[in-house]
């Protein structure tokens, strides 16, 4: 399946590119596109820690399982208002 | 209970919002909160914060803020504006209008929204320097 | 601490109040507070409220308290406007505006004013009904 | 001594006037005060225990010593708001 990864934020200076698309196996999680990214973009690997993750529109876990198709955003802390 | 949802790179209006408000008689208050950007960030002068937002997120995670908020007080009508963009030091980038039946429910929802909305709206801000960054 | 009292028989004019607004750039958060005349009072309809006044002893009582607030919270600046006499149905007759560096004291030190104000300001209000009390 | 008491709100009513003068022994105190108002006004007799007492512009307890000249205003819980 491919999934679309989306940077937001200074993520998105780290990867040096707003969006990548990603080919996983069937049975992927989010932890296993997380994997795949910090393998493409190692100067996220810092980041890791902080790192949340979007499906689609909604907060995901490590444990998310992924479809063909999804959108997943992968940004830092947020810090609105 | 009303929602108003605005993410927008102009600045924030406060004038016309008010002229836009409608109450109902049953309205008893009505509170009102503008986070203004400060001449400082982690000790360092700025003069600007630049906003970024993974704008469709936002409005889905405020959405559904808003629809807690409408099931936990008997919030009459809601009213957000978040600018993005570049805000210079001085001017609003966050208005949050409550309006309730009485004055403790006005508060706490306008508090809690708040919050929330920092814990979980996809907003990132960078400071700019006298020097552009 | 920047302090405005007024207690006046016109309408409360936020238009102009905000107008009038001035924040250094060290403050982060402005909370605003309209207290509404709503349309029923224990249960029965009414058209206004009859507000009534002893003036110089509210504007000592508020005095005391904007003391207080400043020693308590490190207030930039706060407004009151409270309208007396006839007030109708939806119309405010509380404005409280609180301008400070961060929302928590901001909020704070807002509600304890309203709450304290409530307590100690000897206004008192009668309720009008359609056919005149 | 010579103290000026003023009626507010429905006070105002009850006593059927908004001020009144009364002419006390030295060493009169609030509750000195208060005694004479209910024997010459009887219809604040049922409001007593709500009532509130402000001499000049604070907030005393009954057994606030009074001078000549004070202004003591007598009235029943507020309501500002």
């Amino acid at each position: 399946m491919r999934v679309t990864v989306c940077f937001h934020s200074w993520f998105k200076d780290m990867a040096g590119c707003s969006r990548a698309e990603e080919t996983l196996p069937p049975g992927s999680t989010v932890d296993t596109l997380v994997a795949r990214v910090l393998v493409r973009f190692p100067k996220l690997a810092d980041a890791q820690r902080s790192m949340l993750v979007a499906v689609g529109l909604e907060y995901r876990g490590r444990d998310c399982a992924l479809s063909d198709g999804d959108e997943v955003s992968i940004f830092p802390p947020v810090q609105g208002g | 209970m009303k929602r108003h949802l605005t993410i927008t790179m102009e600045p924030i209006d406060e004038a016309s919002l008010l002229a836009g408000r409608s109450v109902s008689s049953a309205a008893g208050a009505v509170v009102c909160f503008l986070g203004m950007v400060r001449g400082t960030e982690s000790g360092k002068a700025i003069t600007a914060l630049e906003y970024e937002a993974f704008e469709r997120m936002v409005e889905h995670q405020i959405g559904l803020l808003f629809d807690v908020m409408g099931k936990r007080w008997p919030v009459e009508s809601v009213r957000l504006v978040h600018r993005v963009g570049l805000v210079p030091v001085g001017q609003p980038s966050l208005w949050v209008e409550v309006v309730a039946p009485h004055r403790a429910e006005a508060f706490a929802a306008c508090q809690w929204l708040i919050d929330e909305l920092k814990r979980v709206a996809p907003i990132w801000k960078k400071p700019m320097g006298a020097g552009g960054r």
